[in-house]
């Protein structure tokens, strides 16, 4: 019996063990505070590949909270789960994975750019926080767990997004996630609650084998569908991404991101796994599918507009979410028929998983070098900036790859996933397509204005002195850069052995019900 | 003007939804079969070594969401305190 | 290694498109060596040419603005986009309203 | 906010302590009767509230200082993951205190019985850290969010940071 | 009659708290409809585990009639859920507090300097 059992347990423990030591750091000064920040997030990492690797290797992996053997589902004489499960399989595990690399690399960049502040040892103990609920989210097994953890990292990036608290827009943008995300937070916690009241069982695995289609099941879904789908930001309810994104300082924003993708995790794990079997009827996906292609136009048209860097990449992730929406609507409408599954569904699939991998990546990206253009120049309108390329080459060699990646120009990530889209959508129905490549178009048009306003042109009297950020930041960038380039380089490979084995897991619903039960069969203690 | 009547429209909805949730939910007093909960009053005091059934579920059988609600708890602390500190206050 | 990435309608193939880009880079790079070699450096052949008036000093009076890019997309789609950013109004209550109205919609599709 | 008469100031004062000691009677009762480190541990916290309501809160400020709880929030929790750590020999959280002998380790007899304070292993334990962290976060926020409402200095470009 | 009246006061509590929320402009008011919905949600849970004539699920000096007890999971998920709920109100609140130093108002229409 390994320790290896245990990672699901450390991978939470080992992020919440460092926030509660955090504010402690204060007292050993800036070098102690850092280099926990680093050590733990490092750990974290570690961890999550760990977990990654043990899953591809092993299968589901099961923890059962404070149970006899990690295994030991069903106690004696029971036919449910009584206790809180950590289920792990290859989706959770690879969106474990890339929200840890956000994270590492927000968290790297962070040390640097938040140097000149005060109070950091509340913001290392925020962001741990922050991490700690991402995972929480992504590993759980049980529904009131999932609530909780949603709650920790809100709660968290509240107070992140709060943290420059003498700009007044910082506050304001906090207040109005915070209402938004509180009411989405509490429909969840009603959704579970009447789950809870017809089959006295919160776990994931247990309710999906239960299940049966009622009056009481279809107002959970829809309290867990419109809480979900606000919390990743679909439009009509994304005021708040703008805000929220473009205000918190650029390291939060990167994790922020991976928080997002935590929630879209949740509301395909619900709708595949939990109510995967009442699929039959379109109505659901063709939602999904709608509000994806909403958020994909609305998003990028009022991107195009904006003035402020942060808010116009903001709009993008706006747009850049409504792209996995449809991918996994389309996999959704596909999900009760094997036919269409083979034929275009799991293609839709895999393209949605694999632009949530590529948009975490560039997008954490964008962001990064965005607060990089705020560290040197202490300007977020794109009208006062010019000239930058020749002071920050590599921010923007950064940039650069990023802005291809995002606008899918070829021989970058952003094109496969992409590709993948248009051409299962195009079965569906060709206005989808349609509207994705349109999409598409504007978003390079942004990013050429952003890179043409801010890098290139005339150099600026008033930037005479501005130099190339410190090294921690452009370590934290490269990060992502080089996982780009990475994915881009290597689409075989991450599609074979990244992609694959989650779409695999997310269709296979029996198998995340089954891990559950089989697991106790074999287990007995340790 | 005409958001704010779609807005109170949409709420007597969602309110609507609630109800006819709440009219599909086991009647007041009488839950459904509660293995789980029967399991925790039958073992609690065998496994647990407690008395007080809730608090064997909150720190034990439910220890880990106990946890979380610290850790939300500890959250608000730190934004609160992070909101309020002084200038230069490390 | 050197194989595709099949989406079931057609593929993707990273190396082919990087070659494509090293040929064409070459191909550049054999064009502008066939240009004129007896171009001076520090003549008035590489000053800048600002419609024959002095050039600035300072390049803010020479750089165009971000909100002057896609002047003429925005003009022409300017009903679009008064809708559009009339509907961002920026009121807290407004942002839980569209929830609540979507949460609504939902409702009213999957229950009827 | 200003301090109370001098009458309130006197019963603030005796039934704070009364407060004290009830909440910290269910924090320590939590696994035998009603209650817990959450309830018992908002009940101490009211303690500090009915003396920051009586005094003001720049007298309190004077008396207290807010290093000390984070301190005990710190060590709370810290202390309450530990527990859950220690248990690691068989799961995370793993009770494994219970019915072990030692401190918290004797067994219960089944069905109802009159309770006895040395059981429930790890439970009690957490009831303890729990209270201490609870009582360190509520007094925390109520300082804060009193300091937040007479700011000795103005708001506003408090960082130096955003100036580049 | 009696029957289901705590879910009609659930049902009407939801809506007083929607509305409190969409229709408020003050935002210390928002917050406090906020913890209505918090507040309904708990008694939602809490009314779940109820079953008519039960005890309190506590063994200690528990009597003879002690064989039927109500739910013990809803009330250790609604303790989760205050604890929560009270840490959300206690950083609205925080927010409103410095966001009227910053606008020098609490009115919604008034703290909208990110829009469009």
């Amino acid at each position: 019996m390994s320790w290896q059992v245990h990672l699901p347990a450390l991978l939470l423990a080992v992020p919440l063990l460092g926030a509660f030591l955090a504010p402690l750091t204060a007292l050993g000064g800036k070098g102690l505070r850092n280099t926990w920040f680093v050590l733990v997030s490092a750990a974290f990492t570690m961890i999550a590949f760990l977990l990654w690797t043990r899953v591809g290797s092993t299968g589901t992996a099961i923890y059962v909270m404070g149970g006899q053997g990690w295994n030991l589902a069903l106690p004696s004489g029971m036919s449910i789960p009584v206790r809180i499960l950590m289920e792990v399989d290859a989706f959770s595990a690879f969106m474990v994975l890339l929200s840890a690399v956000a994270a590492l690399a927000g968290a790297l960049f962070s040390i640097g750019f938040m140097d000149r502040f005060s109070g950091l040892e509340k913001f290392v103990a925020l962001y741990f926080l922050m991490v700690t609920g991402m995972f929480g989210m992504e590993i759980t097994g049980d529904f009131f767990n999932f609530f909780v953890f949603l709650e920790i990292s809100s709660v968290a990036s509240f107070g992140l997004v709060a943290f420059w608290r003498d700009r007044g827009e910082a506050l304001e943008a906090a207040f109005k996630y915070m209402l938004v995300s509180t009411l989405g937070a509490l429909m969840v916690l009603v959704a579970v609650a009447f789950l809870y009241s017809k089959y006295n069982v919160v776990n994931m695995a247990t309710l999906g084998k239960v299940i049966e289609w009622g009056m009481v099941e279809k107002t959970a879904l829809v309290l867990f569908l419109t809480a979900l789908a606000m919390k990743c930001g679909a439009v009509p309810m994304h005021m708040w991404m703008p805000d929220a994104y473009a205000e918190a300082p650029a390291g939060v924003t990167c994790a922020l991101i991976a928080v997002s993708q935590a929630s879209l995790y949740g509301l395909f794990r619900v709708t595949y796994t939990i109510f995967g079997a009442f699929m039959g009827s379109p109505v659901i996906p063709w939602v999904i599918i709608v509000l994806g292609v909403l958020s994909m136009f609305i998003g990028v048209s009022m991107a195009v507009i904006q003035k402020e860097v942060g808010r116009l990449i903001a709009y993008h992730s706006v747009s850049q979410v409504g792209y996995m929406l449809l991918g996994f609507g389309v996999g959704l409408l596909a999900l009760s028929d094997a036919r269409a599954m083979a034929e275009y569904g799991f293609t839709a699939l895999k393209g949605g998983i694999y632009h949530i991998v590529n948009y975490t990546m560039y997008k954490g990206l964008l962001f990064l070098s965005a607060g990089a253009l705020y560290y040197a120049t202490g300007c977020r309108n794109l009208n006062d900036m010019g000239g930058l390329g020749r002071k920050m080459p590599k921010t923007m060699v950064l940039f650069m790859i990023a802005a291809a990646a995002i606008a899918g120009l070829p021989p970058f990530n952003g094109f496969v996933s992409k590709l993948y889209l248009y051409e299962s959508t195009f079965a569906v129905h060709p206005i989808l397509a349609v509207f994705a490549m349109v999409t598409s178009v504007l978003t390079l048009a942004s990013f050429v204005k952003i890179f043409q306003t801010a890098f290139l042109g005339p150099a600026l009297k008033k930037f005479e002195n501005v130099r190339e950020v410190p090294g921690t930041m452009l370590i934290g960038m490269s990060v992502l850069g080089v996982a780009i380039l990475a994915l881009s380089l290597f689409p075989t490979w991450s599609v074979n052995h990244l992609v694959e084995p989650a779409a695999k897991a997310l269709v296979d619903q029996a198998s995340y019900i089954g891990a559950v039960f089989a697991a106790s069969l074999t287990g007995g203690g340790l | 003007m005409k958001a704010r009547i779609l807005f109170l429209v949409s709420i007597l909805v969602v309110g609507g939804l609630l109800w006819s949730g709440l009219q599909a939910v086991h009647p007041f007093g009488e839950p459904n079969a509660a293995p789980m909960d029967d399991y925790f009053i039958a073992n609690a005091q065998s496994e647990a070594a407690a008395n007080n059934v809730v608090t064997s579920i909150v720190f034990d059988y439910r220890g880990f969401d106990t946890l979380g609600e610290g850790a939300v708890l500890f959250t608000a602390v730190i934004s609160v305190a992070a909101l309020f500190r002084k200038r230069g206050q490390h | 290694m050197w194989d595709q990435i099949l989406t079931g309608f057609g593929y993707w193939d990273v190396y082919a498109w990087i070659s494509f880009f090293l040929i064409a880079g070459g191909m550049v790079f054999l064009i502008r060596s066939l240009g004129r070699k007896d171009y001076k450096q520090g003549s008035d052949q590489d000053e800048i040419f600002f419609g024959s008036n002095p050039v600035p000093e300072d390049g803010e009076d020479l750089k165009v603005p971000a909100s002057s890019a896609y002047w003429g997309y925005t003009q022409a789609l300017k009903p679009f986009y008064d809708v559009l950013v009339g509907f961002h109004t920026g009121i807290a209550t407004d942002y839980a309203g569209w929830y609540i109205l979507v949460t609504a919609l939902v409702a009213l599709l999957i229950l009827l | 906010m200003n301090p109370l008469s001098v009458v309130a100031r006197t019963v603030c004062n005796l039934f704070a302590w009364f407060l004290a000691v009830f909440g910290i009677y269910v924090i320590v009762h939590g696994h035998l009767t009603p209650g817990g480190g959450f309830q018992g541990g908002a009940v101490v916290a009211t303690f500090m509230a009915f003396l920051l309501v009586a005094h003001g809160g720049r007298k309190m400020q004077s008396w207290v200082r807010k290093e000390l709880f984070t301190l005990m929030e710190c060590i709370g929790l810290t202390v309450f993951i530990s527990a859950g750590l220690l248990g690691m020999s068989n799961t995370f959280f793993f009770n494994f205190l219970a019915k072990a002998g030692g401190l918290f380790g004797s067994t219960v007899p089944l069905g109802p019985n009159p309770g006895a304070l040395n059981t429930s292993g790890t439970i009690a334990l957490m009831n303890l850290s729990v209270g201490l962290e609870v009582v360190g976060g509520l007094s925390m926020i109520l300082l804060y969010m009193f300091s937040g409402v007479h700011p000795e200095e103005p708001f506003g470009r408090e960082e130096t940071g955003h100036d580049r | 009659m009696t029957g289901n009246f705590p879910y009609l006061v659930v049902g009407i509590l939801f809506v007083m708290g929607f509305i409190g929320i969409v229709f408020e402009k003050n935002l210390v008011k928002i917050a406090i409809a906020v913890s209505v919905v918090e507040a309904a949600t708990n008694l939602f849970i809490i009314t779940l585990g109820y079953r008519s004539g039960g005890s309190i699920p506590v063994w200690t000096m528990a009597g003879s009639g002690s064989s039927r007890m109500v739910l013990p999971t809803p009330q250790a998920l609604t303790l989760t859920a205050i604890v929560i709920g009270l840490a959300t109100t206690a950083l609205m609140l925080s927010f409103a507090m410095s966001i009227y130093r910053h606008y020098g108002s609490l009115d919604v229409r008034d703290v909208r300097r990110l829009r469009g």
